[in-house]
């Protein structure tokens, strides 16, 4: 395991610094795959988007947003629960989930990263992409509150909230000599921890956690939106989009945390740090999150059956009994898995790490495919004029290049676990009562 | 200003897609891109069986969904009516296409070069660009290269390069010199008619005095400019048959 | 417009190839240069128009090519020319491409391998390869010149240049003809001595039978397909009612007021079944009947007609008797005032009965209820067509058109291509007589078949049909087999693998297959495959190699497509007469060549271009030139160009060929078409004095000189004085091939020749079958399935076989399955994939081609899931 | 001082992004200019708001003490 080896005379905590072989070959397999999603991109780049599967709706009876817009909209769901519960955790003083607010924050920023990154690579002119989005962005144009609001103020902000959160820390182990220590140093940024400096940190922190979550809440719905205001798709149309996708987004994204937290644990050699009350937390939360997620599932696909619009009545029909009938039934069973477990341990009062982590693993797979089933059948089945139903699924290149996004993801997570102690070195329970 | 509108008589509609086919070569779209697209269509049980014919070139909304979700403004409806495509603008996101209910918007997938039917046919052929110079296609219309509208932006046309958007015009360059879109021009039984309805003696709007248009998809709330008359609306119990073989 | 030389061509090509490399390298670069590409363009161009005619369809539209530095961007509609009114097909459209196509034919070839089999070919020059043909023609032509065999699939315009070529080499000739539509020309011919099929008076026709008509898809009688549907949606918007008898919906898509879904190959039967009804429902027109047709003459019991002959010698005419009810006595037909339609009467105490009589008692027997069971039809469903045709004809009523009273009788039939089944001459001519019944033939709002009322050369003809004894000629002329003879390339292939059986002792030894392929186009693939290879040479005309020529061809001579001088094209709509040209909107491409310029090198070469009977003499009288000051002189070769130069000044024409050049004119509208030409009621004498043959006693004379010769049943059978039902050969076929396969026509295409063009091929890419689904569906087979398609020939016992896709249409009969025909070829790379023709599995021969000499497009198949597509 | 820069960070970035908006979607125009944002670069105003408001809370913590 990690920690077994030490590499050097190093005094970081948390395994900070030490490569292991372990960690080479994670690092090597995660720089290999995606170095062959980058391969896959470039192909794409030079031979155009006709080497994915994606195609023109109508005539062609394809989808022109595939996995790559799924995965955008996955990963931008997955960074909505890691900041939320850092700031949540530190407005109500949830000291329970303290030590794992550092995991969040990166989780936030790994998978904003990576999901802006999908937005990048689904455009047939990424660069010019991000030129004219700066001179001529719509706020008409939900993607404004993916480019403006997602990516250049939940993404600034979470990178600041993770900075300035951490610049404790680097302090310490800035006093360490090591070959990060210059890094450390830099991200200490002169922190002396004086009197004055601790409450200016606490007062920046607390009014970040304020401003941080109706932010992310906002450009999140947003997200929802890109959907719910199309008339032209059946299945889509609806103010349900904006919660939907937030309560999905909770339910995927504290999976996900709860996973990397689990993992994380096991990396420090299963540390007291993160005892059973963080996934006693997680889980009940997660139990909320997926509780609702499947309540939503099943009141979206009931409202679609009676929908007067004979489209949307033939999309579930599709989803239900057709060619995606599979990836529906799946998702539910899956959802409904992962509740079941969920609701085991709760009725019980039993958390246990395990069953919680595979609890995880199977909401985070049926919302993925969640999201695969809003974006996809829409496009190819029930079109509002007659056109042949058509199909999607995606080719090797985007898997290729979905798979390089999440090496990339975990790389960066890796980086950081490896370059900063990923658990908060000092306790910030004080934070509220000096507000 | 003139307001340009399109009036499709289903009554006379033969669907032989000459529409189609004068689009394509008016506008040098690639092979499986069909701006003006002819549904063919069958329904109900032989012998009670009956068939139906429908031309959908881009509706060219005053409500259009896709000008409202361009995030950059590279879709955008001129005072005329015309819903066109800046391409030097579009970034590629075909969120227009899927905004759309009406499926006309077409994405280039591949380089131009390579869309012209350049698996069968070389256009490169060195006999052949003794005559042409190589051009892809031969019969490349070069008024699609020029800017148009009073916002002098590059709209006409299509297949201009990889990774943008494309869809009908109504022959943007064609109409700016007082001439009728290509489908309308060609159509056989003149079951096509273009003209300004705010023009009362236009021939579109004396078509409109004498018979009730209706609009595809009206629930929608997309005005379109495209209007038919004759024939009824589709509906889901229609069956396309004969479908091009729209494959990139 | 100026004349386009090479010269100028070149320059403008300089240009073009200039301003391509520009465009190549900004268009397809980074966006943000187009704009200098857009100055280019704004700077440069040389751009002009240019009118010419349509070339890839049949009915040669009128066309402006646009052009920019000489290169042409896009075929419109010309607006002057009556015919399409600026207007183009899908075809018109996407010809640019076919222009353009690298995969013509480059430049002349000549085979380097053995026939029979997929050709390798070398370049060779014009001179050698014109020279290798002539050679052979020589050779042949100098022992017998009908031992050349000059075949044509397609020639545009005026056929002048190539029956010139025929006529000065004087070779045999084999058109296209018997797969298409002959066995109607010929029943026309005989019945009403017109040079065509069936058409409705459009501009006043109430009701339409649309019989086998491919409204939305298909050309019909002298037109293609763009002018009949414009005239129809007219007379629809007029109030025109649409009865469509077909077995296939999808002909006349949402135009069939009424769907009469028929079983193919019953028209015959369904005819008969009208003829009954209106007699029993008395929609008769006797005056016309008295006054037009043969009804009236007295025929004996022997079923020839009584005549009586006046003068002696070479004068000596045979005139026909009737009764006349005026005098009450048997007199000649010219001194009747008032001859009797009907009854029995007595000459020289011999019963005798009109021809009518015999044709009423005949039909007897041809109730609804008899034809329901044949056609699939409901009796109700066939009263109710009689009762609509014959009210709706306003028998007795006439209309005045520009100035002349015209009978109007307000009811046609559209029939074309249905004339080939195996009964199609005798279903053509009693499907004219439902019109005649009721007085329409002629008439305003009626029954018209040409243009304009002109009697063909075969109508005396018909009259005395000659049956020879052997030998024949290898077309079977005058034989015992066909008395009427279409010219048959089927029946050809068949006697050159067996001339002994048909009695012929010489076979054709060089052919020259002028733009034709027997091998794809024609049925029964395998009779071609086994017959062309027996040629001593053969050579091909044609800008495209053909399949015919890849395996058979020993010189390919590559002929320009639309760029080349051809005409005089009929520009007229029926109703304006009108004549332009084909003029070349750019210099050939590659090294191709117009036709005349072939033919008239080919002849230079034969030595047969100057003189008296040459070529160009030739030329000079089927441009009826001869004898002005505008003919060709006999010694020198012209200019294509000036043969129409010289051509247009002939008629009358100042400008010359000028005024075809200048795009603004480019149509010479002559006027309207005056009714006196286009009504046969009001020709002068009426119908060109030709009497309406509704009993053709020369049919049943011909039979019985077929028998005396020893034809078998199955050749004289059919040659009855009145269109006689039974059953076609294919139903004797085993029960278990249970489906009649028909091939029908699709807009996007034309017949085989335009399937390998890009973007015809997108919109209509390849076979499929397109079947019932509940006749699928008892066969367990689904929508989009691969199927095993075997047809059974039921005189030989045969088998053949297709593989092909299921394709569920709802508007098709159960018992029929049909396929688009215009597939099943390999030379072209665009023909990948796009699967088979339905004449790979046709047959051809007896049981499948009519009495004369015309292939049926019928046979019974069965159809069984599975094989390899 | 510190707590005049961050205020004037933040109302000018919110300013900023309210001028950004609204320059970059004229709401209610029916015509062409309905696509464009009244002056190109609109957004860009938009970026520097967020850009501005993120800033101020750094810069409230990392200005050294003499900006007290």
């Amino acid at each position: 395991m990690a920690v077994a080896t030490q590499t050097s005379g190093s005094l970081l905590p948390q395994g900070v610094g030490r490569i292991t072989r372990t960690w080479r070959l994670f690092f090597l397999g995660m720089i290999l795959i995606a170095g062959f999603g980058l391969y896959a991109y470039l192909r794409e780049v030079s031979s155009g988007m006709i080497v994915t599967n994606m195609r023109d709706t109508g005539t062609m009876g394809g989808a022109p947003w595939g996995l790559y817009v799924v995965m955008v909209e996955y990963f931008i769901g997955v960074s909505f629960a890691g900041i939320v519960i850092a700031a949540v955790s530190r407005v109500f003083r949830i000291r329970e989930l303290q030590p794992i607010s550092r995991i969040a924050e990166l989780l936030t920023v790994g998978s904003l990263m990576v999901g802006l990154l999908a937005v990048l690579i689904d455009l047939g002119h990424p660069i010019r992409g991000v030129v004219n989005m700066l001179l001529y962005a719509r706020p008409q144009s939900p993607f404004f509150g993916t480019f403006m609001l997602v990516a250049m103020g939940v993404l600034p902000a979470s990178l600041v909230y993770l900075y300035l959160g951490a610049r404790q820390d680097a302090a310490v182990v800035a006093e360490q000599p090591s070959r990060l220590q210059r890094l450390h140093r830099l991200w200490a940024a002169g922190y002396s921890d004086t009197e004055a400096e601790r409450l200016r940190h606490r007062k920046v922190m607390f009014w970040l956690s304020v401003g941080i979550v109706p932010l992310i809440v906002v450009a999140l719905s947003t997200e929802g939106l890109v959907f719910g205001i199309q008339v032209g798709r059946p299945g889509w149309f609806g103010s349900l989009q904006g919660p939907d996708f937030l309560v999905l987004a909770a339910a995927s994204g504290l999976a996900n945390l709860l996973v990397l937290t689990a993992i994380v644990r096991r990396l420090l050699g299963n540390t007291d740090r993160i005892g059973p009350s963080v996934f006693k937390w997680l889980g009940r939360f997660l139990l909320v999150a997926a509780a609702a997620a499947l309540y939503f599932m099943i009141v979206e696909l009931i409202t679609l059956m009676y929908a007067t619009p004979e489209h949307e009545r033939l999309l579930a029909d599709e989803l239900i009994r057709g060619s995606y009938a599979w990836i529906f039934w799946v998702s539910i069973a899956l959802m409904a898995a992962g509740l079941v477990l969920l609701l085991v341990q709760a009725g019980t009062r039993r958390w246990q790490i395990g069953p919680l982590v595979l609890a995880s693993v199977l909401i985070s797979t049926a919302a993925l495919a969640e999201r695969y089933l809003t974006v996809i059948p829409s496009q190819t089945h029930a079109t509002l004029l007659p056109y042949e139903p058509g199909s999607y699924f995606p080719n090797w290149i985007e898997f290729a290049v979905v798979a390089g996004l999440f090496a990339l993801g975990a790389l960066l997570i890796g980086l950081f676990i490896k370059a900063f102690p990923i658990l908060p070195l000092t306790d910030d329970e004080e934070v509220i009562a000096d507000a | 200003m003139a307001k340009y509108s399109m009036v499709v008589d289903l009554d006379l509609c033969q669907g032989c897609r000459a529409c189609t086919e004068a689009c394509k070569i008016e506008n040098n779209t690639g092979s499986g891109i069909f701006w003006m697209h002819v549904f063919r269509f069958e329904e109900g049980e032989y012998p009670e069986t009956k068939m139906s014919f429908l031309p959908r070139p881009c509706q060219h909304c005053d409500n259009a969904p896709c000008v409202k979700v361009c995030p950059v403004g590279a879709r955008f409806k001129r005072e005329d009516g015309l819903v066109l495509t800046d391409f030097d603008r579009c970034i590629g996101c075909r969120y227009c296409e899927l905004a759309c209910p009406y499926g006309v918007n077409y994405f280039t997938w591949q380089s131009p070069e390579k869309s012209h039917y350049q698996d069968v046919v070389d256009w490169e052929d060195d006999d052949l660009a003794l005559v042409t110079g190589g051009l892809v296609p031969p019969y490349k219309n070069p008024d699609l290269d020029l800017k148009y509208g009073e916002e002098q932006r590059y709209t006409a046309g299509g297949n201009h390069a990889k990774g943008v958007i494309e869809k009908c015009t109504f022959c943007v360059q064609r109409v700016e010199k007082g001439m009728n879109p290509a489908c309308v021009e060609t159509c056989p039984v003149n079951a096509l008619i273009f003209g300004d309805t705010d023009s009362p003696d236009s021939p579109i709007s004396h078509y409109l005095r004498v018979r009730q248009p209706w609009r595809l998809l009206e629930e929608a709330g997309t005005h379109p400019r495209v209007m038919y008359v004759g024939g009824k609306p589709p509906n889901p119990s229609l069956k396309e048959i004969e479908r091009p073989k729209a494959e990139v | 417009m100026p004349k386009v030389t090479r010269r100028k061509f070149v320059q403008g090509s300089a240009v073009a190839i200039g301003g391509g490399v520009v465009a190549t390298k900004f268009l397809f670069g980074p966006l943000e240069t187009l704009a200098s590409a857009g100055t280019t363009a704004q700077a440069g161009p040389v751009e002009d128009v240019i009118a010419t005619t349509c070339w890839i369809g049949k009915q040669d539209c009128g066309m402006l090519a646009r052009r920019v530095d000489g290169r042409v961007v896009k075929f419109e509609g010309n607006p002057t020319n009556p015919r399409n009114v600026g207007t183009l097909c899908p075809k018109g459209q996407a010809q640019i491409q076919a222009l353009y196509d690298p995969n013509r034919v480059k430049w002349p070839l000549v085979r380097t391998n053995d026939k029979g089999t997929t050709g390798e070919w070398r370049r060779a020059s014009w001179d050698e390869a014109l020279e290798m043909v002539a050679d052979r023609v020589k050779e042949v032509r100098d022992r017998d010149p009908k031992l050349v065999l000059w075949q044509k699939g397609r020639s545009k315009a005026k056929d002048f240049y190539d029956d010139a070529f025929v006529k000065a080499i004087g070779s045999s000739k084999l058109g296209h003809g018997a797969f298409c539509s002959d066995a109607g020309y010929r029943a026309l011919e005989y019945t009403l001595g017109t040079h065509a099929v069936l058409h409705p008076d459009f501009r006043y026709c109430n009701y339409l039978l649309s019989w086998g008509w491919n409204i939305t898809n298909a050309g019909g009688n002298k037109f293609c397909w763009l002018t009949w549907p414009r005239h129809m949606v007219k007379a629809r918007e007029r109030g025109m009612k649409i009865t469509h008898l077909d077995p296939r919906l999808r002909s006349a898509g949402p135009f069939a007021d009424t769907w009469l879904p028929i079983r193919p190959s019953t028209d015959l039967a369904m005819a008969l079944a009208l003829c009954h009804q209106l007699i029993e429902q008395d929609y008769l027109d006797r005056p016309y009947l008295k006054a037009y047709t043969n009804g009236p003459y007295l025929v004996s019991a022997n079923g020839m007609t009584v005549t009586e002959t006046v003068g002696e010698g070479d004068e000596a005419e045979e005139i026909p008797l009737v009764w006349d009810e005026a005098s009450g006595r048997v007199t000649r037909t010219d001194e009747a005032t008032d001859p009797a339609l009907e009854g029995e009467y007595e000459i020289e105490g011999r019963p005798v009965k009109t021809g009518f009589q015999l044709f009423k008692e005949h039909v007897a027997q041809y109730t609804p209820e008899w034809a329901a069971d044949i056609t699939g039809l409901s009796a109700a469903q066939i009263r109710q067509v009689a009762q609509d045709f014959g009210s709706n004809a306003q028998i007795g009523s006439t209309i005045v058109v520009d100035g002349v009273e015209v009978p109007y009788r307000p009811v046609g039939i559209m029939a074309y291509h249905m004339a080939q089944q195996e009964l199609g001459f005798q279903t053509a001519r009693a499907m004219t007589m439902v019109p005649m019944l009721v007085g329409a033939v002629g008439a305003a709002g009626g029954q018209l078949s040409d243009f304009t009322w002109k009697i063909h050369k075969n109508y005396p003809k018909f009259e005395k049909l000659t049956v020879e004894d052997p030998p024949y000629d290898f077309m079977l002329n005058k034989s015992k087999y066909f008395p009427i003879n279409t010219g048959f390339p089927g029946i050809v292939a068949k006697v050159m693998q067996d001339p002994g059986r048909y009695g012929v002792e010489e076979l054709p030894e060089v052919a020259i297959l002028h733009y034709v392929n027997p091998l794809n186009a024609f049925p029964s693939q395998q009779d071609y495959l086994d017959s062309y290879g027996i040629f001593k040479f053969v050579a091909v005309v044609s800008p495209w190699l053909s399949e015919t020529a890849d395996y058979f061809a020993d010189v390919v001579l590559p002929a320009a497509t639309i760029e080349k001088y051809e005409g005089p094209i009929s520009a007229t709509d029926q109703y304006t007469d009108a004549v332009t040209l084909r003029i070349p909107p750019m210099e050939p491409l590659f090294e191709s060549r117009g036709e005349i310029e072939i033919y008239m090198d080919l002849c230079e070469k034969i030595g047969v271009l100057f003189g008296e009977d040459g070529y160009l003499s030739v030329v000079n009288k089927e441009l009826k030139l001869t004898d002005t000051e505008f003919a060709l002189p006999l010694d020198q070769k012209p200019d294509v160009r000036d043969i129409f130069d010289r051509w247009a000044h002939s008629q009358g024409i100042d400008e010359g060929i000028g005024y075809f050049e200048d795009p603004a004119k480019g149509v010479f509208v002559k006027g309207p078409v005056a009714p006196t030409k286009m009504y046969g009621y009001v020709n002068d004498p009426p119908f060109q004095g030709a009497v309406h043959r509704l009993y053709g006693a020369s049919l049943l004379d011909a039979q019985r000189q077929m028998q005396e010769k020893g034809a078998e049943e199955i050749y004289w059978q059919d040659y009855t004085a009145l269109p006689t039902w039974r059953a076609p050969t294919m139903d004797h076929s085993p029960p278990d091939y249970d489906l009649i396969l028909i091939s029908f026509h699709q807009i996007e295409h034309k017949q085989s020749r335009t399937s390998f063009v890009p973007m015809l091929a997108e919109l209509a890419p390849g076979a499929r079958l397109d079947m019932n689904p509940e006749a699928a569906r008892q066969r367990g087979i689904a929508d989009g399935d691969t199927v095993i398609v075997e047809s059974h020939n039921a005189i030989t016992g045969e088998t053949r076989s297709l593989v092909t896709t299921a394709a569920f249409c709802d508007g098709i009969r159960p018992d029929t399955v049909g396929m688009p025909h215009h597939f099943g070829m390999w030379t072209h790379p665009q023909n990948k994939g796009q699967g088979a023709s339905a004449n790979e599995i046709y047959f051809t021969g007896e049981g499948y081609m009519t009495n004369t000499a015309d292939q049926a497009f019928h046979v019974k198949v069965k159809v069984t899931k599975g094989g390899d597509a | 001082m510190r707590r005049t820069i961050t205020v004037t960070l933040v109302v000018a970035g919110l300013a900023l992004m309210v001028i950004g908006m609204l320059a970059a979607a004229p709401w209610g125009a029916e015509s062409v200019a309905d696509g464009d944002p009244t002056f190109t670069g609109a957004p860009i105003l938009f970026v520097l708001g967020i850009g501005s408001v993120i800033g101020a809370a750094l810069l409230y913590e990392l200005l050294p003490d003499r900006f007290e």
